[in-house]
Parts: C-alpha cells; structure tokens; sequence
C-alpha cells in the first residue's frame, strides 16, 4: 500500500521534529522519501508520531494465563462481540489475546514487548504472542535465577554464561535479558527471599550483585541490542528506595557496547518508597530521580499506578506472597525449575488508600525530576500498575498539572503530605510525550527501524486527532485523556488498521528474536554441560525445550555476531 | 446390599480404551464392580460372578470382583466407561460436575446373566436413532 | 402504580435470556417498544413479544411500574437483572438469575427460582414463595465481593451454596438449605430454617442463624457458649441458641453461627 | 526403519517426553521407556482394524461410508441448522485444533466445553476462588521431601508420574531420591499408590473436606477438640499438620477423589486454602493430577483465547462463562443443545445417563481415531489422525509446561489431522473456500 500523511504536526523526536507540519510517505511497509499515486490521509490539524512501541507490559505467557484462569470475575467486563473483522473479546486487567492486540493499535501502538518469559514456559509466550494481531512484538526472558546463569557467573565464566544467554535467547526465541529480583526467585523455591545486594541465594553461594553484574557485562559482550532490563530486589518494600540507589550503581563499571544505557530499571515506582512501615510510607522519588539524573548507564520505566482494581504479576514470587498476605485475596504461585518463581494476586488502588495515593503520586514525581525524557519510558507494568490502556489518563496527567491537582484532591491526603508531587509545575509537551512512548523505547531495545519516522523506518504511524496550535494539553487534558485513547488512524507495517478508533483491518505482526553467535568451540563445551544439567535436574529432555519457529508470527531473528566471544 | 459407589480409572481401563472400545479387554477392564471381600460373602458373590448394580437412574449387570485395596466395606468401585455411567446420577448441583463418586446403589446376585458388550449396552438403554 | 402484564407463551427449550424484563428497561416506553426488546435463545435474537403477550399501562419512572408475569417460565432466565426501582410479581416460576445485580425495587416470585438468584444483589428485595436454587444470592465466579446489600427471602427450601462470598444484605430461607450456606461469607446475615452440613465452611465474618438443627458442625468451628433470645443485626431470634465461632480454618476468623438448642 | 528418541507420549497428563520409537514401513516395531497404557496406545496406532478409515454418514438409521467431502458438507449442514450446538471433548487433540475449535464456536454460536467439566472443572472453580500455589515437576523432583497423594491413584491414572516426578527420580537437591523423600497417601481406598507409601491414611467418604478444615485449624495454631474427624484420629490429624509444617518442599497432588466426591470443589479450595496456610511456616505447593495428555492445553487456549477455561457460551457472540449453566452435562440435562460436535472423546462412555440421554435424540458428529460408543450414536463421523504419532502438535502437562508432540509415522491414507477437519467444516460453515495454506503449527 502506498500513503500519504499530508500536513500533519508530526513529532518525531529521533529525527529532531518538533511538531512541524510535513507529510509522511509510504511504500511497502517503510517510510519513503517520495512516493507516487499513493492514497492521501488529510492530517492537517493532527499530531502525527511514530507508532507506540511498549518496552515492558505482561501480555502473554502463563502468568498471564493464571491471572484470566484465576479471574473469570475480570472477565465479564470489556466484552464485545465478534464482528465480521474482529473476535470475541473480554477481560479488563487481563485482557484476551485478541482484545490485547485491538486496544493497543487503538492507542496507536504497533509493537510490544512481553514482560517476562520463563524459557521453559516460552513456547505458551509465544503461542499467546501468535493470537496477539496488530503488533510487532518480543519478550524479555528470565535469566536473573537461572541456574546455569548463576553457576557460571560464580564461577567466573564469564565467556560460558555469555555462551549460554545467547542459546537460551535463541532456544526461547527471546529478545533480551530480564532479571527479575536476582536470587530471590531462587530463594522462593524453599520459601525465601534475598533482601539485599549481598544476601547470598541458597545452595548458590552468589549474590545479586554478583549477578547483576554478570548480566550486565554478558550483555555487552554480546552487544544485545537491549540492555539488561533489571527489576530489582525488594519491590513494593517499605524504604526500598536505598536498595534500588545501590542497584543503580552495581553495573557503572560496565561499558555499553550500544548507544543506549547499561541497565533499564524497570517499574522503577515500584522501587521508590521510603518510610520504615506502612504508616510512615512516604515517596523517594526524588532521590531515585536525582540518581538517574546522574547516571549515563541507567534508565527506567515508570510503571505507573492508576486507581482501580487490577492484577498483579510478576516473576517475584516472594513478593506476590507478601502483597496476597497484606491483602488476604486469592494468590497464584509457580516456581519454575532451574529459572524462576512467578505468582499472581489480584490488587485494588483505592483512592482511599495513604498507600496507593503515595505510589500513584510517586510514578508521576519520577516522571517529572527525570530531566531528559530519553531516561523515564512510560509504562503501568501492565497489569501491575494499571491497565496498559489507562495510558492516556497519564498522558494527560503529565501535560496537566492542573489535572494533577484536580485527582490529587479525590485522592487520600498522603500523596499531598508524603511525596513532592503537589510541587512540581513541569508539564510535559507532545514532543516529551512522543520520547516517552515510543522514541525513547526504541532506543533503549536498539530497534533501529521504529520509533522514528526517518526514512527507512518501519511505517508504523500514530494519527490523533489533536491540534497542537488549538490545544492547550494543560487546560483541555481531558480532550488529551480522549484523543489518546482513539488513534483518527494507525498505521501498521504500511496499512491502515485503525480508522476513527475503529479497527478497519486485523493484521499479524512479526516476532522479533536473537540469534547470537558465539565461538564453535565454546559453544561445544556449553552443550556437554548444559546436556548433563538437563537429564538430571530439568523435567523435559533438551531436544524438547527449544521454541520452534513455527510458533512465531513472522519470525524475525536479529542476527549477531559475539564469535569474538570464546 | 445398600453400598456408596465409586467410579473412576484404572490402569487395564487406560490401556484396554486406547486399543478401542469395541473389543474384549474394553469389557473385561471396565464391566467390574471390586467389593470388599466382606461384603462378597455377606452377598453370597465369587469372584467372577455377574452381580446387578441398581441405583435411581438405572441398572447394569457386571462382574463382580474382590478388591485389592480393602478393607473398605461399604465402598464399591466400577472403572469409569459406559458399564458405570448408565447408573450415575445426573444432578450436577450447578457446578457442572455429575456425581460420578458417593453414589448410593443396591447390590443384587445376577448369576450367570450376561454382560453386555458396550455396544449392546448402548443400543439397549439409549433408543438408537431411526 | 401501572402494570404491564406479560402472558408466556411457548418458551423455547435453549433457555431464554430475558434481561429487558425489568422496570428500568419498560418504564417509558410504549407497549409495542416493549414487545419489539430483544430477547436470546441459543446464538438467536428474538423480540419479547415472540414470546409474551405484552399488554397494561407503561408507567415513565421505574419506580411508578410493575410487571406481572401471568404464568410459569421455567425456561426464562435474568428476569429484573440490575434493576434499580419498581416491582416484578411472577405468577409462576422462574429459572435462573433472577434479580441478579438487582440494585432496588421488589421482586416477588410466587413459585420457585433457578440458580444463582440474587447473584451479586445490592439492594432491593428478593421473595420467592416456592423453593429457591443453588448459589441463592451468590457472588459471580471468582467474585470475592459477594452480594452487598438488600434482602432475599425464601418461603421454601434453597440448594448448595447460599450466600456465597456473602458481603452485606440479609438472606432469609424459612425452609431448609443444603451443603455450604454461607461459604466464603464475609459479612452480612443468613438465617435458614435448618440446615445439612458445612454451614458456614470457610467464613471469615457475618453471622449465620439455623432456627432448626443441623446436621453436622464443621470440625474448625468453636463453641462459645448459649444464648436466649438473642438480637442479631436488629432482628430478634426467640429461643435458646448455641453460638459458635468460625471458620477457624481461617486465620482470624471473625464469623458466628447460631444454631437453635433442640 | 527409523528410530526416534525424545518422543513425547501422547496419552496422560504426565507427557513422558523420553520415549524412543522404532518405525519400519510406517509400522511401531518397538517403543521404549513407556508405560503400559502409552505403550499400548503407540501399538495400537498400527491396528486398522480397531480404527476407523473412512468417514460415515447415517442415511436411513444407519451408518454408511461416506466421501469426506459428504462427511464434512453434512456436519457443516447439522451444526449451521443448529441454535445451540454443543463442541466437546477436545482434551486428546493439540491446541491448534482447540484454536480453530473456539474460532468454529464463535461462529456457530454454540457452547464449547472440554473435558475438564468432569475431571478437574472443580478444580477450576476452586482456583477462582483461592489461587493456586503450584510448581513445575522438575521442582518437585529437586527439592520435594514430603509428597502427599489425595484423593489420587498415579499407580493406575499416571504409570510413569512417580518415577518420572516425585518419589523415585534423583533431584539436585534429593541426591538419593526416594530415600531422600516421604511420601504419605489420603483416599477411601487402600490404592496400589497407597501401597508404596510410606503412611497411608484412611478418610471416611465425602469427609474430606472435614479433615481439610481439621488440618487447617490445627496448621493456623488452633486446637482440635474432636476425637476424630473423617475417621482419622486426632493424634494422626495433628501429627500429619506437624509433618507438612516441618517439610522444607511439601506437595500436595489431588486427584478425581477430591473434585468428583461430596463436596466437590469446596474440597480443592480448602486444599488450597491448606497449602496457603502451610506458605506461613514453609515452602507449600499443590497440584492437580489431570488427566488427558492435553486438558490442560484447552483450558490454556480457551483463557487466553475467550477468557475462561472450559464451558463456554457463545450464543450471543460473546463468551459468557458460567459452570452449571454453560457446562456440558447442564446444557445436555436441561435438553437445550440440538447439534453436538463431539471431538478427541467418548461423553457416551463417560457422561451420565441423563445426559446421553439427550444427546441421543440429537444430530452429533463425532471425530475421532477409533469406534465409541459415542461414534456409535452419531450421525457422521469422521476419523483422524492421532497427535503426537501422526501429526505434530502442541500439548500442555499436568503443570502446564507446553511441548511439542511430533509425527514418528504416517497416518491411513486419506485420514486427516483433527485441525485439518475443523478447518474444512468451519469453511464450509462460513461458505468460503478452503484457505489454500497448509497446516501450520499455529
């Protein structure tokens, strides 16, 4: 299909535009200098931007699945019937497959990227990623409690542990290395925790310094397009704030092989509170924002809190225990051999809550200390924070500090008392908001063809349908919250899918993956090892584990060469 | 003889359905009742007699069998298959599950009667279509 | 207070989804708007009309309209679902999800009701005349937060499971219950005629009430003494009852059965 | 002649995925590592005799063979005259044909239900309700110490799930293996299971759900003022809470005695309710023992597909979920279905009477490998291929582990995969043509 976006306001930060009106051409499914007899879409007086790219959000997997098997009571809402185009649908904190994939091309967005995929479990990520349409998509795959993982890096193998992330992404048809509270999803396994950077995980001898470390110096020698995507130790702790300051320091001794940071540390709302117990809960934000301020190596994801009842899950085992202890509701749990712990419980953010009000305040408090944009990336953690579709109700938050002040007065007295927000004046503008959303994700997953739309770039186009010289966010954030929610078009892989916030046409995706290779011979060594380790502790045969490319959309390895790893 | 009964799987039942269930094994695995051996003498049965089950939906003849797993007076066993269902209750209780366990039935001797085969059985209770 | 008067016709084997039966949906709308609501039987859309005759005055506010169902439907189900106002008189029986979500107003059912009636009630009144089904006044599955608010009476016997998830708003079943009345309830009062066994299975708060015996008392439950006449959440109870606590399976468990002393 | 290693058995819920497989001219000459019934069901593929290799039409009361096309324009015609058709079964097929499954219900209208509604639906009520504290086997055979079986018999249901999983296998952490763990049986009966165990412990029938509570009182530091409960003394009750508080890994694995005895699924909540509690003082899992090789794979499908797990309307075009409604033996006790599509399983055999004795005044199609009853009753049948020895597919284990069965042989000629067939109704269905894509995986 070949297209025309004419006279839009088009905000495309990697490219340095800042909402000049210009026109978009495409062909075959990339943007183009120039282009003939194509289909002109009028965008005059609409923000154009790159299409949304989503860097961490569980959409697919088992946890996911225990989540809807857990919570049919979430599935009698959002229901549609099938159409002539789309299926049936339903789910609210955890949508189904189908819905995943209407409601994100709504919202603009044309690829994302699973949270958290367990290897063993990889082949139902992907099976669930297969009944997503609408999207590109990857998955971020556990490796901070891999067995293999810690033993190497105790040892010192630095070269073997890079050997074998590189298998394991291409066995798991995975796309970066996630670590999700190093050691202690190890520790769940006997029903324990690590609780600092230097309690040493059971049996293993190693700390999660140690791993975060080793991860995040295999991950360069690799050069892996995405760095380390670290979910650190203690979440949802009180005063967990100084552990999430040392974390920030623990990989500054490592280069980056890319231009992008060391680590992204994820939800870092999640890692932001101070206070020594739940009455004395206050926001830290300001200091972790302050660390990332100063910091090259780190970014984070905000993952946002907005009020209302959800689903939380995580690879964290230990803490979805401690969060269905505080709240006494139903609680998942799956330990999974040699690689992770993950559980699942349902949550409600109250506005009656001191609690809630304090975490809802502090995701925008660290947006908004974060000077440059390129370091906060938007995210709820999707469920955990919100929905991914409350996006917009935070697009406007950030642009409105008038909204802010209008939500904080609903909203329990803690969030005025314990945090900074109610101070902060700074109101994001479309061009921040485009960094934030796709820009500044695409970056940091090192997707050199999204977020942009220079030529050459995926044509994966975002239309809403918001005059910048008519608009002022700040006054009309309602208008904002409105707009963001409906694309007027998106545009996927050239075509368009959404029209008028409707879906005009259901397309599938590609599945994006890495096939790293490393030295022959330290490959050899790697399989004798990995073949003992699999016939006597794992539960399936290592000629079963590897995720066939069947089961992708579109496989799209990315190729690398680490053969200089030996 | 007032007995609870219980349906459910067992190994033969597993490897005699995998070979189809229009054969012998399918008959000798699943058209069983295992008694408790008091219970056996207390009704007069050998092993290897033909015994009738009768509950409120319906009755079948079947084989009766000493259990290995007694003592357990009272407690009757049928492997699962059609020989069991044509006597479980239906009441789900809105859950969806049927009774397929606890069912109160009535033990008589049938000596010598035959056991159908699953086909003959299912022809027999259930009218085949015209 | 007007009165429409739907008359049964032939109802169809595949159950007949009527959720529009509700003053909420008639109030304001002409008869021949009301014959035209849309009714599900199967993967079917079908009109009210094709199944009732449809005829009365059509009140404009909910609250102003009652509907009479002159007759059984057994096959109906969702009759008065998330009413708010106004009164529904079934002069029959009726199947399942009756008054389910129902918010306020009266439902009065003059012959029994299926399961899961009362699913999720927050206020109103529930009376069923004949026996009730199971999950009377249940949660939706998965549903912690269970009925919140409102009144079911039974004059008959109810099935399994009454009261499910129960989180406010009384149940009165004059007859008997079966298995696990009042599992899972967190707050809110369940008085029953007599019972079988597990009331109260799982109970964390909420008072249960048996005027009759019971069967069998879980093994976690605790006796905690006689009562006389005994007033519970403002309805006074005459006789000598024997309380306990429970469920203390659970941790913390604040709930309290009554059971008359024989 | 060709020998395959690492061959998954498709037959129970324990997917044993080192079986070896020997095949000379399309035949099974030899099978290796499986147990009895998977041995048998891998022999078995090769026995035409006991399998059905032409598809049949009913005509004049009875049934005669028939073109496939005729089979497949005949189920399209019953299921689109339906008004509530009813698809089940599907708990002995891959979840590419579950995939097109749903996508046929959505279309019909009709109401999907798979096995789970008479094995583990309980269970499912129950995990809405509590949870579910579980694991993967491998964790069990690493780091299991105390492995309790209620209400379960894998000697019969499960050959290979104790030497494969629980007892018997070496773990990182079980060095010696059995003699590494303990093992404790609960149920009615003294099982062959029961028999291996280290305790055996005898529960009255349909008290389960008491001696739960009993131990849930005792583990949560209250006192048991009964002598006995379920027919287990009271020094045993207190005895055994002790000894699951003490494991370092305990696992509870639950069968068809908890979800299909009195009770029901209140018997699998408090079990869950249990190992919560158990979570305070130690590491606790539990585990359901299912059944069919892929029950768990519908389920998964069917969640993320349509948001719940089994027993699902789509008469509306919506799904709505609602068990003892929307379940299969409901639908057929209440006589509302007027089609069914019976698929990877025999509900004559295995549903109660009541039920078949509706299904028996409807039209029914049934697909499957080998005669049932069930194919007995119906109206067309149609044969197919058996997954994980004739064609490819995906399945997922008793702890939803998902793997990839393979094809080691060619099925009879003319005989088609379960997908294969599902797409050719559900076009019909839609009058389209066949899309012209061959069979993919997913």
């Amino acid at each position: 299909m070949k297209l025309i976006l004419k006279n839009g306001f088009v905000y495309d930060p990697l490219n340095g535009i800042n909402g000049e009106k210009m026109d978009i051409c495409i062909e075959d499914g990339k943007i183009v200098e120039d282009v003939k007899d194509a289909k002109v879409i009028d965008c005059s007086g609409k923000v154009v931007m790159p299409g949304g790219v989503e860097i961490h959000s569980h959409i697919a997997g088992g946890k996911v699945n225990v989540g809807r098997l857990m919570r049919p009571e979430d599935h009698i809402k959002n229901v549609m019937p099938k159409t002539r185009l789309t299926r049936a649908v339903n789910g609210y904190s955890t949508p189904s497959t189908f819905l995943t994939g209407y409601l994100y091309a709504k919202l603009g967005y044309t690829t994302a990227f699973t949270a958290a995929m367990p290897p063993l479990m990889a082949r139902h990520t992907h099976e669930e990623l297969h009944d997503i349409p609408m999207l590109d998509k990857g998955a971020l795959t556990l490796m901070g409690n891999n067995w293999f993982v810690m033993r190497y890096l105790k040892r010192g193998d630095v070269e073997l542990a890079a050997a074998f992330v590189a298998w394991l992404l291409k066995a798991a048809k995975g796309y970066a290395i996630k670590v999700v509270n190093p050691g202690g999803g190890e520790a769940w396994g006997w029903g324990r925790d690590v609780r600092s950077l230097d309690d040493p995980v059971p049996h293993f001898d190693i700390t999660p310094r140690e791993i975060i470390s080793g991860l995040a110096k295999v991950n360069e020698m690799l050069s892996l397009p995405h760095s380390i995507h670290l979910h650190a130790n203690n979440l949802g702790r009180v005063g967990n704030y100084v552990t999430t300051l040392e974390t920030m320091e623990v990989p500054n001794g490592t280069k980056p092989a890319r231009e992008r940071q060391v680590v992204q540390l994820t939800h870092a709302q999640f890692h932001s509170y101070g206070g020594d117990s739940w009455r004395t809960f206050a926001s830290e934000a300001e200091s972790i924002a302050k660390a990332v301020n100063n910091n090259e190596n780190v970014i984070i994801d905000i993952g946002q809190v907005v009020f209302g009842d959800t689903t939380t899950m995580t690879a964290d085992g230990p803490m979805e225990y401690y969060l269905s202890s505080l709240t006494g509701l139903k609680w998942a749990n799956k330990n999974i051999e040699l690689e992770t712990s993950p559980g699942v419980t349902p949550f409600v953010y109250s506005k009656r809550s001191p609690v809630s009000a304090v975490q809802w305040a502090v995701g925008l408090e660290l947006a908004l200390h974060i000077k440059d944009p390129f370091k906060v990336l938007l995210t709820t953690d999707h469920p955990n924070g919100a929905p991914f579709f409350k996006y917009p109700t935070i697009i406007a938050w950030l642009m409105s500090a008038r909204y802010r002040e209008e939500t904080m007065k609903e909203v329990h007295g803690a969030a005025q008392k314990n945090t900074t927000l109610a101070t902060i004046d700074r109101e994001y503008d479309f061009y921040e908001i485009a960094v934030i959303t796709r820009a500044g994700q695409a970056k940091s997953l090192g997707l050199a063809e999204k977020g942009h739309l220079g030529v050459g770039a995926d044509a994966d186009v975002a239309v809403y349908d918001l005059n910048p010289e008519e608009v002022d966010p700040s006054r009309d954030y309602k208008l904002i919250e409105e707009k963001f929610a409906r694309t007027s078009y998106t545009i996927k892989g050239g075509e368009i899918v959404v029209k008028d916030g409707e879906i005009v046409k259901v397309v599938d995706g590609r599945t994006l993956y890495i096939d790293a290779k490393v030295d022959e011979g330290l490959e050899r060594e790697l399989m004798r090892d990995i073949d003992y380790y699999f016939k006597r502790f794992y539960s399936v045969n290592l000629a079963n584990y590897p995720v066939q490319e069947v089961y992708l959309t579109n496989p799209t390895p990315v190729q690398i060469d680490a053969s200089n790893v030996r | 003889m007032e007995i609870t009964l219980i349906t459910g799987r067992t190994v033969a039942q597993g490897e005699a359905m995998e070979k189809g269930k229009t054969g012998e094994d399918f008959k000798r695995a699943c058209a069983v009742i295992e008694l408790d051996p008091e219970d056996m003498s207390k009704l007069g049965a050998y092993d290897g007699d033909e015994v009738r089950v009768r509950t409120s939906e319906g009755e079948v003849v079947v084989v009766a069998k000493k259990s290995r797993d007694a003592p357990h007076p009272g407690v009757a066993f049928i492997p699962m298959g059609p020989w069991a269902n044509v006597i479980v209750g239906g009441d789900t209780e809105s859950t969806g599950m049927p009774p397929f366990k606890g069912i109160k039935a009535e033990i008589t001797l049938a000596k010598g009667e035959r056991v159908l085969s699953a086909e003959e059985l299912i022809a027999q209770v259930y009218k085949l279509k015209e | 207070m007007q009165e429409v008067v739907l008359t049964p016709k032939e109802q169809p084997s595949y159950g007949l989804i009527a959720e529009c039966i509700s003053c909420d949906v008639f109030a304001g709308k002409s008869i021949e708007e009301i014959e035209a609501l849309p009714v599900y039987y199967g993967n079917k859309q079908g009109k009210l009309g094709d199944f009732f005759d449809v005829s009365g005055e059509v009140a404009s506010s909910a609250e102003e309209m009652r509907i009479v169902i002159a007759g059984d439907v057994t096959k109906t189900r969702w009759i008065g679902r998330e009413m708010s106002a106004g009164e529904i008189v079934v002069k029959g029986s009726a199947e399942m999800y009756v008054g389910a979500w129902m918010r306020g107003g009266r439902i009065v059912v003059e012959g029994d009701v299926g399961a899961f009636s009362g699913m999720l009630m927050r206020g109103g009144e529930l009376r069923v005349e004949g026996n009730a089904g199971d999950y009377l006044g249940c949660s939706y599955r998965g549903e912690w937060r269970g009925m919140s608010g409102g009144t079911i009476i039974v004059e008959g016997n109810a099935g399994m499971e009454v009261g499910q998830n129960l989180n406010g708003g009384r149940i009165f079943v004059k007859g008997s219950v079966e298995s696990f009345a009042g599992v899972r309830m967190k707050k809110g009062l369940l008085v029953v005629g007599s019972a079988t066994d597990r009331v109260g299975a799982q109970m964390t708060g909420g008072t249960i009430v048996v005027l009759g015996s019971i069967l069998r008392l879980l093994p976690s439950f605790d006796f905690a003494g006689e009562v006389e006449n005994p007033e519970i959440d403002g309805e006074s109870f005459e006789g000598v009852f024997k309380k306990y606590t429970g469920d203390h399976a659970e941790r913390n468990a604040k709930g309290v059965l009554y059971v008359r002393k024989e | 002649m060709h020998r395959y290693t690492d061959v998954i058995c498709s037959f129970c819920g324990t997917l044993c995925d080192d079986i070896e497989v020997v095949v000379e001219d399309n035949r099974i000459v030899d099978v290796k590592h499986a147990c009895r019934i998977g041995t048998a069901k891998f022999f078995a593929s090769n026995d035409y005799e006991h399998r059905i290799l032409k598809p049949m039409v009913r005509k004049n009361g009875k049934l005669v063979e028939a073109s496939l096309d005729e089979a497949v324009e005949r189920a399209a015609e019953i299921l689109k005259s339906a008004t509530k058709p009813l698809l089940y079964g599907w708990s002995s097929t891959s979840c590419e044909a579950h995939s097109v499954g749903i996508e046929l219900a959505e279309e019909l209208g009709g109401v999907i239900d798979n096995t789970t509604t008479v094995c583990h639906g309980p269970s499912a009520l129950a995990i809405h309700d509590a949870g579910y504290i579980s694991c993967t086997l491998g964790e069990v055979k690493n780091r299991a110490d105390l492995i309790i079986y209620w209400g379960a018999n894998p000697m019969h249901g499960h050959p290979r799930h104790l030497s494969r999983y629980s007892i018997f296998p070496r773990g990182y952490f079980r060095e010696r293996g059995q003699q590494d763990r303990e093992l404790i049986v609960i149920d009615v009966r003294k099982t062959d299971t029961a028999k291996i165990a280290n305790k055996f412990i005898r529960v009255n029938y349909g008290e389960d759900y008491e001696l739960i509570s009993a131990l849930r009182k005792v583990v949560n530091g209250g006192e048991l003022h009964q002598e006995s409960v379920a027919g287990v003394p009271r020094e045993e009750i207190i005895a055994l809470a002790e000894k699951m508080k003490n494991a370092q890994f305990g696992v509870l694995f639950f069968g068809m005695g908890l979800t299909q005895s009195y009770g029901r699924h209140r018997n699998i909540d408090n079990a869950i309710c249990l190992v919560r509690d158990l979570n305070t003082h130690t590491k606790f899992v539990i585990m359901a023992m299912r059944g069919h090789y892929n029950v768990v794979g519908f389920n998964e499908v069917l969640s993320w597909q349509a948001g719940f797990p089994f027993a699902v309307d789509m008469g509306r075009g919506f799904a709505w979920y609602n068990p003892g409604e929307t379940t299969a033996n409901d639908v057929l006790q209440r006589g509302e279905c007027d089609a069914a599509l019976i698929i990877a399983s025999d509900p004559v055999s295995h549903f109660p009477r009541k039920s078949i004795e509706h299904l028996a005044k409807i039209p029914i199609i049934a697909i499957d490998i080998h005669p049932t009853p069930t194919t007995q009753l119906a109206d067309v049948v149609i044969p197919s291929a058996i997954v994980g020895i004739e064609v490819d597919g995906t399945a997922y284990r008793m702890d939803a582990v998902p793997l990839r069965l393979r094809k080691v042989k060619e099925p009879p000629e003319g005989v088609l995969s379960d997908v294969e067939i599902l797409r050719r109704i559900l076009a019909k269905v839609r009058g389209e043509q066949l899309a012209a894509k061959a069979e993919v995986a997913r």
